[in-house]
């Protein structure tokens, strides 16, 4: 098998694996980290979809910028006891049904994936991608690039609204 | 045999269920927004995939970029609220704040 | 001739009650107990002056009511036509929509807006009774009254919708806040039961609009205006079958007919003395009319085949109410109300057999029924109003020997009650004999078995009028009703009584020796109905 | 260098018609610097924020009769995102001014500033969504307005309810929008596009296989129908709408409903729907999914819950949210019969909507300010305490039933018409049932206000002349158009025309 | 007195009693006992105005049928309803009958009612009563008969309810009404039949119609069916046998209301009306009047026998002389009918004013003893009334001649023609219909027997109670009407020849009318032959009378029957006039065995009562002379009657009353459970609905569980449903 094939299935593999630990450890730390691991297997995803520039705002954004936060959130809202800090188990039965419906989704979405004929081109795989993603973002998506803006604002407004102390 | 559409749609599937998994089972607030996380980059998964076979359609990676950003305002603003929510309940399980109801 | 004059008489008789609502509410209520005392006076005033003014011009429209025009479903044969358009939109995709103000009579609403003018007058004064909330009282009344008076006016289905709908909250406010015991229950039961009958009917009204291009009910009546593809157009679809049947429950539970009465004895039973002899006297009537003048002309294919159910349930709810009225079960206390309540329900059950006879006499008889039931029931209500002011209480086993204590009372009770039971000489029984004699050609066989009336008729009313007048008198009203004389100077009857009891005692003993001044107005649309609905009906005896 | 001249031309345009959107901004930023300024007065943010709206209206004024694809068709400027821009505007006007009176805002010692921008950025965000027509715009947009509404239904963030109310919100919004992004990716699988008048003529152009664009529509109507809270998606509803302080949920159940169904509309008109330029009113519908069935179900559940569980509720607030849910129901009924009559209700009914509900929680508010309880018990004799406030609240809920005289009715009556007009009468025989079901919860506090405790011997309820004008403001108007609505259904109507595109 | 001022005065006749009624009720307790004086002198010029319509029409008139005119009432377009009033001779002579006893008991009330307290609301009544009767006598179109009809039956319920203090007179009151009602309601079923065929209430636009052949629903049992519903009203009025029960109970009423009501005129109304409307009925119809007729009589009679209320006894006399009646004209003896209704009114109205004043004494006595238990009515208490009251006692005894048919007077005239006519009708069409004399006879004979009783015991013999001894005789108004009343009855007033009236004036005045049934459903024998040639019948002398071949079966092939001789009016009156001897001896025979049986038991106490039952055979030791012919007749008759009556009397209490209270028990059973059915089922169905909304809404509030996740639960769920439902 080639190097790109074998590439998919250890990035796939990464993601796959570490995503299960994320959702079924019981420490909350460990699901920070696991969760580091499976964006490090995304990025790589987006290297072999010759998304590059993609790949490295993954890497950038998501670990540096979203999985540090959650971390700091971590942090933040479990009392400082040094105990190992338990995220609580939730009764059987609930586990059961969401068990059940997760699997049911899973394999419905696989079913009409696979079963169902996409909008395909072929097309050969440009080097760069930086480049079309800025001209995009600057003449067809300027709209949505400044209402993005607009929305961050209103976030960080938000957000200090919320998180800060009473004054 | 090679690599196609559908594989990475059927780990984009995957994820989006452990993702959703996460959030309904978990009940540390944190952990559900990690679940939420999970299913973003679900998401992001099926946009690059299917630009990638849609004849390098570069708005599937646009889309993407949005994605990511909205993603990063959203955790934000949760964690925000999940402070807010220790400030009050001096806990964060999602099950146990349940006073609105019937 | 003043039906072509300018004067816009029927919006004057049907906003008037608008005028002495802001009037009333206008009124300041008082600091001190007298001024309030004086408030609450200077309103009943009010509402009797209005009342009064409606009851002129009513009697000016009756004088000046030419019988030979026929109405029903010619514009040009309608009396004091006011059609100005009050809604018009032009919607591009839809096609422009036009609502009418369009109001005028013919034969079939002249004696209901007599009838509506008398009771609203005549209801006045027992509600002098009345000293909880005065100016809210008086304002739902007249509001009531602008309902009723605009029903039987309105020739434009939106406007007659409004009318119809506008009468709900002010009735569900007079039950609820001045009513018995069980006010709120009785309220919201009579709320529900009308307003599901007439949601049905809402739907039937868009789809006639749909089908027709305006709410017109006269454009609605011939089959013409109805679009080619539209939802009722053509003739014996199944779809105007539903649609027929949507408008006849609706009214028919405001009639009300055998399975839809169960709210009449709790509104009845609850709603205080002025308010149901409203109920009884013009609410009824109003389903009755709403067949008349939109249900059976509409859709006259669908009445022809449903007619023989229409007849069965008019005899089955004459036979059930009279049932009823005579088994007074040991439920509740055997309370009089709900006797009377139970007689209405088989008296309008003689007004739908009528109806379903589709023969000149019975349909005359049907509507002067109507017109008789709402005089008669009036005065039954209001006697049982004085007695309850006094006693406090109706149970038919409290009383007895009452004959004795209130001679002119009793005079007036005979009356009213001679006249339920049909008895010769009162305007109950011309109207029963037409009715019988009319559906006797259409149904012979349903006519005979609600014969059966007749009979049981008889045996609850003078059931009652002996546990009420005859035999001892008990204990407890051996004293005078009010010891201190201030409320009741006499034992007898008090004055305002007497003004509301007995000008209805007058037109009964008159209609019932010459009932022609009301018959004559009606003959002649009655005949122009039939001759519209010929084609589609069975009419019996021919 | 790339080519940019062919952009500019379309540039220059689109920013012209984004007038209204720009001064939002504008105020937004202005609103926010002037509080930090101003530190002693609390509301000077929402006088600001009153004045940018009003210059936003005017701007909005000055656009009708336009219909252009901006930003190279990621917004599209109509005159039917015109009347929905101008429901959203009105109702942050009013709910900015009813915030004035709000005790439960300002006794919550926390500066306002924030409370005003947020609600400008929030009513961008409902511009935005009005507007867009790419399905990345969409998102954005309601992400903007999800996330202004997360704090704003959070704002007394001391109140334990407010914050759990807020954390309710923010889970059940980021999952909702989560699968309608997900749905939105597969919908950019099966049509390479994600602008819809591309995605239409694609699904015009060739076959495309049923389950995924069902699978990827349901998903996106989740997005939907958790903003008009629809029955599967409604659950955050009666919690957040009790949690949250009374204005924020009086301007989610008018404003944020109405940008939902907005989008909504202009989702399946233009996206879905085999649109033929000029065709009768009558849409087409594409693929062999027949949407219609699948809103009316959809409409269906929502007035039946709605009604149904609104009956045994005995908070104010909640009740009134299951009542919007119910409303929801019977608008999704006029969306279900797909055709330019079902537009011109829904718009009519959502004026009408707006004028009822906004009263009713300002009644709420108001007793809540003088009573501090929401509670329907505690409105025993409020309409002897107060007479102005009971008749309005009375014609208010009359409305919200629906009966003839108010302008609630005249609404449900152009449901009702679009309903039968295509031939549902089931479904509109369902919608009458319901409003009869509905008769018992509002008459119900309409009971409490007139039929218990009459005349009561408790204090007379004063409120300042202020108020009192702004209830009439909503009262008169609520009947004066259920007697005399011309110039609604005209405006209305002249607005239906969803931009189809040509 | 020309022919067209009767009209007008017939109508003044008829409006004056009202204005009695109005005097009365709105003037009454200022009047005080003048409203007496007031209703005595009003009824007195009404009974004057009545004598010189009657005469202008009965002596100028005679020949002309019927005076009267039509007015629309009012006009429906396609359907007039026309009313009127019109005079014949039996209206005419009805007139002077109501006028008259109204008259004299007015007269009798003034003393009898003294005492009462609500004096003057009794002569409204007997006002509003003599209206409404007169009503009757000249309408000449059902519908306003109709009308008169219940208001009669209503006067009659106010009177009869007069003392309300006593539940048993209210009830007694009610029960008369109902059970009016009930015949009311078929009179009215008749009525529609009619006007829905002929489109008329006119008596002669009905005649007409028939005569021209147009049936009801167009097949001829209809009209015998109508013909009996119109029946059925008379039946109601007049106490026919099923509903005969109310006349007992209305003795509770004050006796004078008894005379006027129960005696002359109100229970006339019904047999008028079969008078009135003669032409109309077929031979089934007429069979069917006959036989309740001939039962009605038969067993009020026997029940009469054991009766010990003094009122009672002369109340089942009256419904068994109704029977008479009925039967008369059900067998086609029209004229006789008619003469009975007349005789009977007379001497029928004196036995009540008799017991009138019997009572009162009696309750003067009681008064004066202070003694207030013993029944002043039961006639065991009375005896030797005949020294202390002999006016009473004369007019009393001459009266009971009368009935019970003894010559030299009216009732003997009237009830022999009956007789005779019972005979003929048989001998005419045989079979069965023999019964219907024997009866007849029979009760002829019981009536004699039980009102020689009711003399005996009350009258002669030893006072047997102290009351009795101490009863005086009343004053005159009181004695007056007995003397008017008892004069009346004697035979000189109806025709010269005491033993055949058929050359009276009266039988010349009243013909039977020409009957408009075509002549398929008719008797034969009772065509009119000579209707064309001369309404009168000029009675010539004994024809020779051919002997006609006894003619058997159905009125078709009775058509064969040979032509009449002579001129009688049809076969029946020829064939009555032949039996008209033997009719004469045999009920002279029968009555005269009854008057002797009555004296032997009560009068010389040979034979007591109640042990005559116990010992059959003393009887036959007793009597060795020419009764054996009487103890055969005894042992057969009077013992199978005593127990007979005491079964029918047991018969009548608990099954017939029974049957009528049963039906009320039955309707109050139903109604009840109409009512319950009424408030729990079809209430409950609403309530139910209304339950389940609610239980509904209750379950799904439950959903609303509060946890964020459940909700994401549910959403999801939603969603997958949604797919899968929709695929």
């Amino acid at each position: 098998m080639d190097l790109i094939t074998i590439a998919f299935y250890f990035f796939g593999a990464l993601t796959i694996v570490f995503g299960a630990v994320v959702v079924f450890t019981k420490n909350i730390m460990h699901a920070a980290f696991s969760l580091l691991f499976t964006f490090f297997g995304i990025a790589g995803l987006y290297v072999l979809l010759s998304a590059d520039f993609l790949a490295i705002t993954q890497i950038m954004i998501y670990i540096g910028g979203i999985l540090v936060l959650i971390i700091f959130g971590v942090m933040l809202t479990t009392r400082i006891t040094g105990v190992e800090v338990k995220s609580g188990k939730i009764g059987k039965v609930q586990l059961a049904v969401a068990g059940l419906l997760t699997v049911l989704i899973a394999a419905t979405l696989i079913m009409i994936f696979t079963t169902s004929n996409w909008y395909t081109a072929d097309s050969v795989p440009l080097n760069s991608t930086v480049n079309e993603i800025g001209t995009a973002l600057l003449t067809n998506y300027l709209l949505a690039f400044e209402a993005a803006s607009m929305l961050l604002l209103i976030a960080i407004v938000g957000a200090a609204f919320i998180a800060r102390k009473k004054h | 045999m090679e690599i196609g559409l559908t594989h990475y749609l059927i780990i984009s599937a995957i994820l989006f269920s452990l993702g959703l998994y996460g959030i309904i089972t978990r009940k540390h607030a944190i952990m559900v927004l990690m679940g939420l996380e999970l299913v973003l980059n679900a998401t992001n998964i099926n946009f690059i995939a299917f630009a990638r076979y849609g004849g390098m359609n570069i708005e599937g990676h646009i889309a993407a970029i949005f994605v990511i950003i909205l993603a990063a305002a959203e955790a934000a603003i949760a964690l925000a609220i999940v402070l807010n929510i220790y400030q009050n309940f001096r806990h964060v399980n999602v099950d146990e704040v349940d006073n609105l109801k019937g | 001739m003043l039906g072509t004059m300018n004067f816009p008489i029927l919006t004057w008789i049907t906003f008037l009650p608008l005028l002495g609502i802001l009037i009333v509410l206008l009124v300041p209520s008082g600091k001190s107990e007298k001024g309030q005392e004086l408030s609450k006076q200077i309103i009943r005033w009010v509402a009797v002056g209005i009342t009064f003014t409606q009851l002129i011009l009513a009697f000016i429209i009756y004088l000046n009511y030419n019988p030979a025009m026929t109405g029903i479903n010619e514009l040009k044969s309608f009396q004091f036509v006011e059609k100005l358009s009050w809604i018009t939109a032009s919607l591009p995709m839809v096609g422009d929509i036009n609502i009418e103000y369009f109001m005028g009579i013919d034969g079939i609403s002249v004696p209901m807006i007599l009838l509506t003018a008398i009771i609203c007058f005549v209801a006045v004064f027992p509600s002098f009774g009345i000293n909880k909330a005065v100016k809210g009282y008086f304002a739902m009344y007249l509001l009531l009254d602008l309902g009723m008076m605009g029903v039987f006016c309105a020739l434009d289905f939106f406007l007659f919708y409004l009318f119809w709908e506008l009468m709900l909250l002010p009735m569900y406010f007079l039950i609820g806040i001045w009513g018995g015991p069980r006010k709120e229950y009785a309220a919201i039961k009579f709320f529900i039961y009308t307003l599901v009958g007439s949601v049905f009917m809402l739907l039937v009204m868009i789809g006639l609009y749909h089908s027709t291009g305006s709410f017109n009910i006269l454009e609605m009546m011939n089959a013409a205006n109805f679009k080619g593809d539209s939802l009722f157009g053509g003739i014996n679809t199944t779809v105007r079958y539903v649609a027929f049947m949507g408008l006849f429950i609706g009214f028919a539970i405001k009639v009300p007919v055998f399975p839809f009465h169960t709210w009449l004895p709790d509104a009845h039973v609850e709603a205080p003395t002025p308010i149901s002899v409203i109920l009884a006297g013009v609410l009824l009537k109003m389903g009755a009319y709403g067949m008349i003048r939109i249900a059976f002309p509409i859709f006259p294919d669908a009445f022809g085949y449903f007619q023989t159910l229409i007849a069965w349930i008019g005899m089955i709810s004459i036979v059930y109410g009279a049932f009823c009225a005579l088994g007074q079960h040991k439920v509740g206390k055997r309370d009089f109300k709900k006797l009377i309540a139970y007689s209405s329900v088989s008296h309008m059950g003689l007004v739908i057999l009528g109806l379903s006879s589709m023969r000149p006499e019975g349909m005359v008889g049907a509507i002067f029924q109507m017109f008789n039931h709402g005089i008669i029931t009036a005065m039954l209500f209001m006697i049982v109003g004085v007695i309850y002011d006094r006693a406090h209480t109706r149970g038919l086993d409290d009383f007895g020997g009452l004959a004795k204590k209130m001679p002119i009372y009793t005079g007036i009770m005979a009356v009213a009650f001679f006249a339920a039971i049909g008895l010769p000489g009162m305007s109950g029984f011309i109207s029963e004999v037409l009715v019988f004699l009319g559906a006797f050609k259409s149904y012979p066989v349903l006519t005979i078995i609600s014969g059966l009336s007749i009979i049981l008729g008889a045996a609850y009313m003078l059931w009652a009028l002996q546990k009420i007048f005859f035999g001892v008198l008990p204990e407890k009203w051996k004293g005078p009703w009010d010891p201190t004389r201030v409320k009741y100077k006499t034992d007898d009857v008090n004055g305002l009584e007497m003004v509301a009891l007995i000008p209805l005692a007058i037109i009964v003993i008159f209609l019932g020796v010459y009932p022609n001044p009301i018959l004559n107005l009606m003959t002649g649309s009655v005949n122009h109905f039939i001759e519209l609905m010929r084609p589609f009906v069975y009419i019996g005896g021919l | 260098m790339i080519d940019i001249s062919h952009i500019t031309v379309d540039l220059v345009k689109s920013i012209s018609l984004f007038k209204p959107e720009t001064t939002l901004i504008a105020t937004f930023l202005l609103a926010m610097i002037l509080d930090m300024a101003f530190k002693k007065s609390k509301n000077i943010a929402g006088y600001i924020a009153i004045a940018g709206l009003l210059i936003t209206a005017i701007f909005l004024f000055e656009q009708t009769g336009a219909n252009y694809k901006a930003f190279s068709s990621l917004l599209v400027v109509d005159s039917f995102g015109q009347f929905m821009k101008f429901i959203v505007l009105m109702s942050s006007l009013i709910i900015i001014v009813f915030s004035f009176f709000s005790d439960e805002l300002h006794n919550a010692h926390t500066k306002l500033g924030e409370y005003y921008t947020l609600i400008i950025g929030m009513t961008f965000g409902m511009f935005l969504l009005v507007g867009s027509s790419n399905l990345i715009m969409i998102y954005v947009a309601i992400e903007t307005m999800s996330i202004s509404s997360y704090v704003l239904a959070g704002y007394t963030k001391e109140v334990k309810r407010a914050s759990e109310a807020s954390l309710k919100y923010v889970i059940f919004g980021a999952v909702s929008s989560g699968i309608m992004i997900y749905g939105i990716s597969i919908l950019f699988g099966l049509t390479g596009s994600l602008n819809l008048f591309e995605i239409n003529q694609f699904l015009v152009a060739n076959k495309v296989a049923t389950i995924p664009l069902l699978l990827s529509g349901l998903m996106i109507l989740s997005g939907f129908g958790y903003k008009i809270s629809a029955v599967p998606f409604h659950f955050w509803t009666p919690d957040v709408y009790e949690g949250a302080p009374v204005t924020i949920t009086a301007y989610l159940s008018v404003a944020s409903k109405a940008a939902g169904f907005a989008v909504l509309l202009r989702f399946f008109k233009t996206g879905l729907l085999d649109s033929i330029p000029g065709t009768s009113e009558a849409w087409q519908l594409l693929g062999s999914i027949d949407w219609h069935y699948v809103i009316a179900v959809l409409a269906v559940l929502t007035m039946t819950l709605g009604n149904l569980v609104a009956v045994w509720q005995t908070n104010m607030k909640r009740l009134l949210a299951y009542s919007s849910i119910a409303h929801a129901g019977y608008l999704l009924m006029a969306v279900s019969v797909m055709n330019d009559n079902g537009v011109s209700a829904v718009l009519i009914y959502f004026f009408f909507y707006m004028l009822m509900n906004l009263g009713a929680f300002f009644v709420v508010q108001l007793v809540a300010n003088k009573l501090n309880s929401e509670e329907v018990e505690d409105y025993n004799g409020l309409g002897y305490r107060s007479p102005v406030l009971g008749v309005c609240m009375t014609v208010f809920l009359i409305s919200l039933t629906g009966l003839p005289p108010t302008s609630g009715f005249i609404g449900k009556l152009y449901v009702f018409s679009a309903v039968i007009n295509s031939g549902y009468l089931w479904l509109a025989v369902i919608g009458v049932l319901n409003s009869v079901v509905s008769l018992y919860y509002y008459v119900k506090i309409i009971r409490n206000m007139y039929l218990r405790d009459v005349e009561s011997t408790k204090s007379k309820l004063v409120f300042s002349p202020v108020t009192i004008a702004i209830v009439l403001l909503l009262a008169v108007p609520t009947l004066l158009f259920g007697v005399y609505f011309t110039p609604i259904i005209e405006w209305a109507n002249y607005s239906m025309n969803i931009f189809v595109g040509n | 007195m020309t022919q067209d001022v009767v009209l007008p005065l017939s109508i003044l006749i008829l409006l004056i009693p009202l204005l009695s009624f109005l005097i009365n009720i709105f003037f009454g307790n200022k009047l005080g006992r003048l409203s007496g004086v007031v209703g005595t002198t009003i009824l007195g010029i009404d009974l004057g105005l009545a004598i010189v319509v009657a005469f202008t029409k009965l002596t100028s008139y005679g020949t002309l049928h019927i005076i009267q005119n039509r007015v629309e009432w009012f006009n429906l377009g396609s359907v007039k309803v026309l009313v009127g009033i019109g005079i014949d001779n039996i209206a005419a002579i009805m007139l002077i009958v109501v006028t008259l006893i109204s008259f004299l008991v007015h007269l009798f009330s003034t003393v009898y009612m003294e005492g009462d307290r609500r004096y003057p609301k009794f002569y409204a009544y007997l006002g509003l009563f003599t209206f409404s009767m007169l009503g009757i006598v000249i309408a000449n179109n059902f519908l306003l008969m109709y009308i008169f009809w219940e208001l009669v039956g209503i006067s009659s319920y106010l009177l009869i309810g007069f003392w309300y203090e006593k539940n048993s007179a209210s009830n007694a009151g009610k029960k008369a009404f109902i059970t009016n009602r009930i015949g009311d309601l078929g009179f009215f079923i008749g009525i529609m039949i009619l006007f829905f065929t002929y489109g008329s209430f006119m008596f002669e636009d009905v005649f007409a119609g028939i005569s021209s052949g147009v049936m009801p629903f167009n097949n001829p049992t209809m009209l015998t069916i109508a013909g009996i519903c119109i029946f059925m009203g008379a039946m109601g009025k007049s106490a026919q046998f099923p509903l005969h029960v109310w006349l007992p109970d209305a003795m509770e009423g004050p006796t004078p209301v008894s005379a006027l009501i129960h005696a002359a005129t109100m229970v006339a109304a019904g047999v008028y009306l079969v008078a009135k409307v003669f032409a109309m009925f077929t031979a089934d119809a007429l069979t069917f009047i006959a036989v309740i007729g001939t039962i009605t009589a038969f067993i009020s009679a026997t029940i009469a026998l054991t009766q010990v209320d003094f009122k009672k006894v002369l109340a089942y006399s009256t419904v068994s002389q109704l029977g008479f009646m009925v039967m008369s004209l059900g067998v086609g003896g029209y004229t006789n009918g008619f003469f009975h209704l007349v005789t009977h009114a007379w001497f029928k109205a004196a036995l009540f004013l008799a017991a009138g004043s019997v009572i009162h004494a009696m309750h003067h006595a009681a008064h004066h003893m202070h003694d207030h238990h013993t029944d002043a009515q039961d006639i065991n208490n009375m005896g030797g009334l005949k020294k202390t009251m002999p006016w009473t006692y004369r007019t009393f005894l001459f009266v009971t001649l009368a009935l019970s048919g003894i010559p030299l007077t009216s009732g003997f005239l009237s009830k022999d023609g009956i007789l005779a006519g019972t005979l003929a009708y048989a001998n005419l069409t045989g079979g069965w219909h023999w019964i219907i004399p024997v009866l007849a006879f029979t009760a002829a004979g019981m009536t004699a027997f039980y009102m020689f009783r009711l003399t005996i015991v009350a009258f002669h013999g030893e006072h047997k109670t102290e009351i009795a001894k101490h009863t005086k005789e009343n004053k005159l108004p009181i004695v007056l009407p007995l003397v008017v009343l008892a004069f009346m009855s004697l035979w000189i007033f109806y025709s010269p020849n005491p033993i055949d009236a058929s050359k009276g004036w009266f039988h010349k005045m009243i013909v039977q009318p020409k009957s408009a049934v075509p002549d398929a459903y008719q008797w034969s024998f009772l065509l009119n032959e000579h209707a064309e040639e001369d309404a009168t019948v000029a009675h010539q002398a004994e024809g020779s009378t051919t002997h006609l071949e006894a003619t058997t079966g159905k009125p078709d092939d009775v058509k064969a029957a040979g032509h009449t001789t002579g001129h009688y009016l049809n076969k029946f009156q020829e064939e009555s006039h032949h039996f008209h001897y033997i009719a004469m001896i045999l009920s002279l025979l029968i009555a005269g065995s009854g008057i002797a049986l009555a004296f032997m038991i009560y009068q010389y106490k040979l034979i007591s009562a109640d042990k005559l039952e116990a010992r059959f055979k003393f009887l036959h030791t007793f009597s060795l002379n020419k009764w054996y012919f009487d103890e055969l007749y005894q042992a057969t008759a009077i013992n199978g009657i005593l127990v007979v009556s005491k079964a029918l009397s047991w018969f009548d209490n608990y099954v017939v009353d029974g049957l009528v209270n049963l039906s009320s028990y039955v309707t109050r059973g139903f109604s009840y459970v109409v009512g319950l059915f009424d408030n729990y089922v079809i209430d409950g169905a609403v309530n139910l609905t209304a339950t389940f909304t609610g239980f509904l809404g209750a379950k799904l509030r439950k959903v609303q569980t509060g946890h964020i996740q459940s909700y994401v639960v549910f959403v999801l769920l939603g969603i997958l449903i949604l797919l899968y439902f929709f695929i």
